[in-house]
């Protein structure tokens, strides 16, 4: 059995205008040991669906539909204290997109982690403080720094602190939102690792990883869900998206990414024509039709179908549905 | 020669009674041809931004020249020097909003620049929709809005545009592209190139991103801590890097068809 | 040195130059404002003792004395200043031979005991009730709330003062009208005594509190409203920290601002209370500097300012202490560099 | 996008409410003495008359009309607080735009010197130069509250011009070979207009109070009435305990009406410019 799964979700942010679809029906399936990356151009509703699939969500966004579950448990129908309670933190942590501002200023590391500890179980402080010491140690970080004050620490030691502490209860699934776009490289490298090593250590059992950048989901990613305009257009093993992506949106963007690389540089700098929709007014039919080389008559009228090209492998365009890719 | 920067070093004072100096970029020195592509590659607080805008002269240096076609750019005083220098030298920043005064249209940053161009019979709308089909928009779209109502690379065209109007013989582009989607960037990007081919213009490319470096170049800088560690082509500093922070991000740099050891 | 006592030393260095400049403007308001200085002094003078020439004498040479006249006016404002440093604040005219500082110690408790506790009772409150409204932010609680503290906030103190007089001690005859204690009663530690005083301190101090805590439940609303918003607050919320642990993360945040707020507010506090003890005839500073405004005695005028404004600045430095013991970000040298 | 500008803000209640009140004051206080035509510091009547169809607000122990008075004293109480926050606007404007564009040495004096001054209480200093002023007419009023008010002001215009500064356009206004005069005008002001009218509605305001509180301890305007110069007689001749209420609340409450209005209209403006605060 899949440790999550989202079958039908629909979360949409209310503004005065109307409602801007940022996940509009996305099913989604995730197995157990798996590191799953999510890849998309910004404001394509990476970030409010990894939210959603934990319902930490607040006003203005809003659950309008779907079912999701959770290692047996239906969080869709949990209220927020019941999920605060049984569910965060202990089956499903997150790295907020803002980890560098994540912790609490005025107060130490420890202190922090005892009260989020003392929300779930009844050890005691002196048990909290030495099990944090362990965790530390296991991951390689700086003991001392359970005992300084956020701003004490460097920008990649609070994010890689920031992640110690989201898995300290050893949760089942981890999301992490695109925490590595502030960061120089080599500090990005280590913070990568970081993760890698929690699925080792058996910490963690999943992972979904949010990003834009796909050679950074390279290094990680078992799988890849690529989104466009709050819809996953295609989902499958690393290696197929990298080498046999069905969907023309993901082949656009692999092939829009630059590496220091011989083949990058042989095969040249292409990019997506046109910008992403508002979603405020989605486009009809397929979604990426008014950027599509492809594009046919029905990617205007119809919704390409999900269709399952191989094993766990999806795509949803009309091309792949008539058998054309 | 067309730009030679010489011992550039900025050092920025805080405090009042107790002064502490923070050196933001150390001896700096480089030479830049006609219509070459240099790339200045360092990571953020490595000091880029602060040379980019010295040479811009948008920020006096400490000590140190910069030289362009043989005036020394921060002894240039009158206003009508500076609008020589700037015709010729012209600057794109990283953030496409903040570039634009959002109480404005963005027809601004065109009507703007006429003052540069020194000549007031030009049909001044048909130079502005020929600079803005070069960058592939289209006038009747962007015209007459507002920056806010215009997507980041719109926008960042916009100020490409601003520079085909211009036709500089040297661009400073800081970042140009960083805030843009990956999936975009390359078009932008080659908008530069084709600035290059077609009016010989130079270009220094400010960019965190070894790869974008490897890519556009002619010749690569590596800065580090407000100083520049190695230079090179591309393929030097990509298969024979020298420096240990030139190899360090090299090493660290993800990697689209190879797969980093331990992972 | 320690980053705490690096901070405690910088802002010593700066209060005592804020008094330096004060007592700069003391000293040369009267000679900088054209017409005034000695010849207000002395026909004021002659008003007051008209019979006594040999009083006048007295009184004339002590006053050209202390105002320095014939040396040069880098040494008077030396004199000046090591003389205040000394406790000597001058001679009063309308209570003449008695000494300023004495006059004003005599006043000066019953301002700074209606102040204080007035000042922090309505800090307390005001940013409980304002931290309660930006909590329940756009609930009935706030909408209710918000109008009140704004109208509060803009109520003078003295005009408050008025209507709370007229309504519970004129009209309802609860409290007593006005004054400190009783006349007739002889001040003592007796329990009558005291309890004669705390009603005749409950409606000024009402008063003030009254209409300085809108400022503070503003101010603590919009930050406790900025605070639910933070990073920090969503993060440890999605790892299930309980509401009320939340709650006290964000209280302790914005309550940070406010003590510094408190430091600044308190010289503003004043000037309302100073009005209000009129309003109340309390026998306080405030009463005692309209009798000298009224009577334009310039050595009582400036004492009263030097003695508030030296209790003012010290209270500060209080403040500061208190602040950088409460906030990591001082002792560990990361703020105020 | 100014008129969407008016037609955004005519949407937030708050302020509606704010320039509702404040406009029906103002309103009163200008054409109310051309209309209502009695000499305010004339005695009229007899002493202490409660409202009555003949005198709307009574008199007071001088048989003064305190009508005549409310109307003069509104007008001369928005005169004051308007020219007092004209004068603390400039200074601290100047300042603070003096120190945030120049940095350096200039901005460390000018912000010590602004410190020095804010821990100064205004009111304070207000009342030590007004004690030596002999004569009080209102712009010297206006001035002393003015000279002592700027502080917050100038601390708060750096900050915000600290942070244009250092906005790309700027460069972009430069580069285009603008004057330094021409890109002060044409990008740094406008961007900061909405701040530097919020900052002079709290400074109209707290003139307004200032005003009142000198006048309260002997330090008004010497000749003419203000809100704050009634309160004062009002105060002086014992109206709380002599039961004369129609002396003392009406200017109490057109005061505060006053000033509450001015603050709420800071808070609307600076819900719609922040919009952290603006959502829900």
């Amino acid at each position: 059995m899949s440790l999550l799964e989202a079958e039908h979700v629909k979360a949409y942010y209310r503004v005065r205008e109307g409602f801007v679809k940022a996940v509009d029906d996305v099913s989604l399936h995730l197995d157990r040991g798996v590191i799953m990356g999510l890849a998309g151009e910004s404001g394509c509703g990476k970030s409010t669906l990894v939210n959603t699939l934990m319902l930490n969500i607040r006003p203005p966004l809003y659950l309008i539909d779907g079912r999701i579950t959770l290692d047996g448990n239906l969080l869709s129908k949990m209220d927020k204290q019941t999920l605060k309670k049984k569910v965060w933190g202990v089956l499903v942590s997150i790295v907020p997109q803002s980890a560098l501002n994540a912790l609490m200023p005025t107060q130490k590391i420890i202190d922090l982690i005892k009260d989020i500890v003392h929300a779930h179980t009844d050890i005691s402080d002196s048990e909290i403080v030495s099990m944090s010491r362990r965790r530390f140690e296991e991951l390689n970080l700086p003991v001392e720094a359970l005992n300084m004050y956020p701003h004490e620490l460097s920008g990649g030691m609070r994010q890689r602190a920031v992640i110690a502490i989201s898995t300290l209860l050893n949760p089942k699934l981890l999301i992490v939102d695109e925490p590595t776009s502030a960061l120089d490289v080599s500090t990005q490298k280590q913070v990568l690792k970081l993760l890698v090593d929690l699925r080792k250590a058996k910490i963690i059992e999943s992972m979904i990883f949010v990003t834009h950048d796909i050679a950074v989901l390279r290094q990680i990613a078992d799988r890849i869900a690529i989104m466009y305009a709050g819809k996953i257009v295609e989902s499958a093993s690393t290696d197929d998206i990298l080498y046999n992506s069905k969907h023309p949106y993901t082949y656009g963007l692999i092939n829009a990414v630059v590496t220091p690389e011989p083949e990058v540089r042989k095969r040249g700098l292409i990019s997506i024509p046109g910008e992403p929709p508002n979603l405020l007014k989605p486009p009809s039919g397929c979604r990426f039709h008014p950027r599509c080389p492809y594009a046919m008559d029905i990617c205007r009228r119809e919704e390409p179908p999900l269709v399952e090209v191989g094993e766990g492998w999806t795509v949803a365009c009309h091309l792949v549905a008539s058998g054309r890719r | 020669m067309l730009l030679e920067v010489k011992n550039l070093t900025k050092i920025f004072t805080v405090g009042f009674l107790r002064r502490k100096e923070i050196v933001a970029v150390k001896d700096v020195s480089f030479n830049v041809k006609e219509s070459e592509f240099v790339s200045l590659v360092g990571e953020s607080g490595s000091g880029k931004t602060t040379t980019a805008r010295m040479i811009l002269r948008l920020l006096r240096p400490t000590s140190g020249s910069v030289v362009f076609r043989d005036r020394d750019v921060w002894s240039l005083r009158t206003l009508n020097d500076l609008r020589w220098y700037w015709r010729q030298v012209h600057g794109i920043f990283q953030d496409p909003f903040a570039s634009f005064n959002p109480l404005y249209k963005v027809d601004r940053v065109f009507y703007q620049v006429f003052t540069l161009l020194g000549d007031n019979d030009v049909d001044k709308e048909s130079l502005v929709n020929e600079a803005l089909k070069e960058v592939g928009l289209r006038p009747e779209e962007v015209l007459g809005r507002y920056p806010h109502e215009l997507s980041g690379g719109q926008r960042q065209r916009l100020m490409i545009a601003r520079c085909y109007l211009l036709k500089p013989k040297l661009i400073l582009a800081d970042e140009p592209i960083s805030m843009i989607d990956a999936s975009t960037r390359a078009g932008i990007l080659q908008l530069f190139s084709k600035l290059r081919d077609e009016y010989k213009t130079s270009i220094i490319f400010i960019t965190h991103d070894l790869g974008l470096a490897y890519y556009v170049s002619d010749r690569v800088l590596i800065m580090h801590k407000g100083s520049i560690v190695e230079e090179g082509s591309p393929e030097e500093i990509m298969e024979h890097p020298q420096h240990p922070y030139t190899k360090r991000l090299r090493e660290d740099v993800p990697l689209l068809y190879r797969k980093w050891s331990g992972f | 040195m320690s980053p705490i006592m690096r901070f405690i030393l910088r802002r010593v260095g700066f209060l005592f130059l804020t008094f330096i400049v004060f007592m700069l403007i003391i000293f040369a308001l009267p000679r900088a404002i054209p017409g005034n200085p000695l010849s207000t002094l002395l026909s004021q003078l002659f008003q007051q003792a008209q019979a006594n020439p040999e009083l006048i004498k007295a009184v004339y040479k002590r006053l050209m004395d202390e105002f320095g006249v014939g040396k040069p006016v880098h040494i008077q404002f030396i004199d000046f200043i090591s003389r205040t440093l000394r406790g000597d604040l001058g001679t009063s005219i309308a209570f003449y031979p008695r000494k300023v500082g004495e006059i004003v110690a005599a006043y000066l408790p019953w301002s700074l005991g209606l102040l204080i506790p007035a000042t922090l009772t309505s800090w307390i409150i005001g940013n409980s009730l304002g931290a309660l409204a930006g909590y329940k932010r756009k609930s009935a609680v706030d909408n209710l709330m918000l109008p009140v503290f704004l109208t509060l906030s803009q109520t003078p103190y003295y005009w408050l003062a008025m209507i709370l007089l007229y309504v519970f001690a004129v009209n309802l005859g609860v409290f007593p009208i006005g004054g400190a204690y009783s006349s007739g009663r002889i001040p003592s530690l007796t329990f009558e005594f005291i309890a004669d005083v705390l009603s005749h301190y409950i409606l000024p101090f009402l008063s003030i509190v009254l209409s300085a805590m809108g400022g503070w439940a503003i101010g603590m609303r919009v930050m406790v409203i900025y605070e639910l918003g933070a990073d920090y607050i969503n993060y440890a919320d999605s790892l299930g920290l309980p509401d009320r642990k939340l709650l006290r993360y964000v209280f302790k945040n914005s309550m940070l601002p406010q003590i510094t707020g408190l430091a600044l507010s308190f010289g503003t506090i004043l000037g309302g209370s100073l009005i209000t003890e009129l309003v109340f005839n309390y026998p306080g500073t405030g009463y005692l500097l309209f009798r000298a405004i009224s009577t334009l005695d310039y050595p009582l005028i400036q004492g009263v300012f030097i003695l508030l404004i030296s209790t003012l600045l010290l209270a500060n430095l209080i403040v500061d202490f208190v602040y950088a013991y409460i906030d990591p970000r001082i002792r560990t040298g990361y703020l105020g560099e | 996008m100014v008129s969407q500008l008016i037609r955004d803000l005519l949407r937030i209640k708050k302020f509606d409410l704010s320039v509702a009140i404040f406009s029906s004051i103002l309103i009163i206080g200008l054409v109310g003495p051309i209309v209502y035509e009695v000499d305010p510091v004339k005695m009229i009547g007899p002493p202490e008359q409660p409202p009555s169809e003949k005198y709307p607000l009574g008199t007071d122990s001088y048989g003064r009309d305190l009508l005549a008075q409310l109307l003069h004293g509104i007008r001369n109480s928005i005169y004051i607080g308007l020219t007092a926050a004209a004068i603390s606007l400039a200074i601290g404007v100047t300042i603070g735009a003096l120190s945030g564009y120049r940095g350096g040495v200039a901005d460390s004096s000018l912000m010590l010197i602004t410190d020095v001054v804010y821990a100064l209480p205004s009111i304070m200093l207000m009342m030590l130069i007004a004690a030596y002023l002999k004569e009080r007419n209102p712009i010297f009023v206006a001035l002393v509250i003015g000279v002592t008010s700027w502080p917050w002001v100038a601390r708060a215009v750096r900050s915000q011009m600290l942070s244009l500064k250092s906005r790309d356009f700027i460069y972009m206004s430069r580069m285009a070979g603008l004057s330094d005069i021409k890109i002060i005008f044409e990008d740094l002001i406008p961007n900061m207009a909405s701040y530097i009218f919020m900052a002079f509605v709290l400074l109209m305001s707290g003139a307004m109070i200032a005003e009142a509180g000198l006048s309260m301890i002997g330090l008004g305007v010497t000749r003419g009435v203000s809100l704050g110069i009634i309160l004062y007689w009002a105060q002086l001749l014992e109206s709380v305990r002599r039961g004369i209420w129609w002396w003392f609340i009406p200017p109490g409450a057109c005061l505060v009406a006053l000033a509450t209005s001015l603050l709420l209209l800071s808070t609307a403006l600076d819900e719609y410019f922040s919009p952290r605060l603006r959502g829900g």
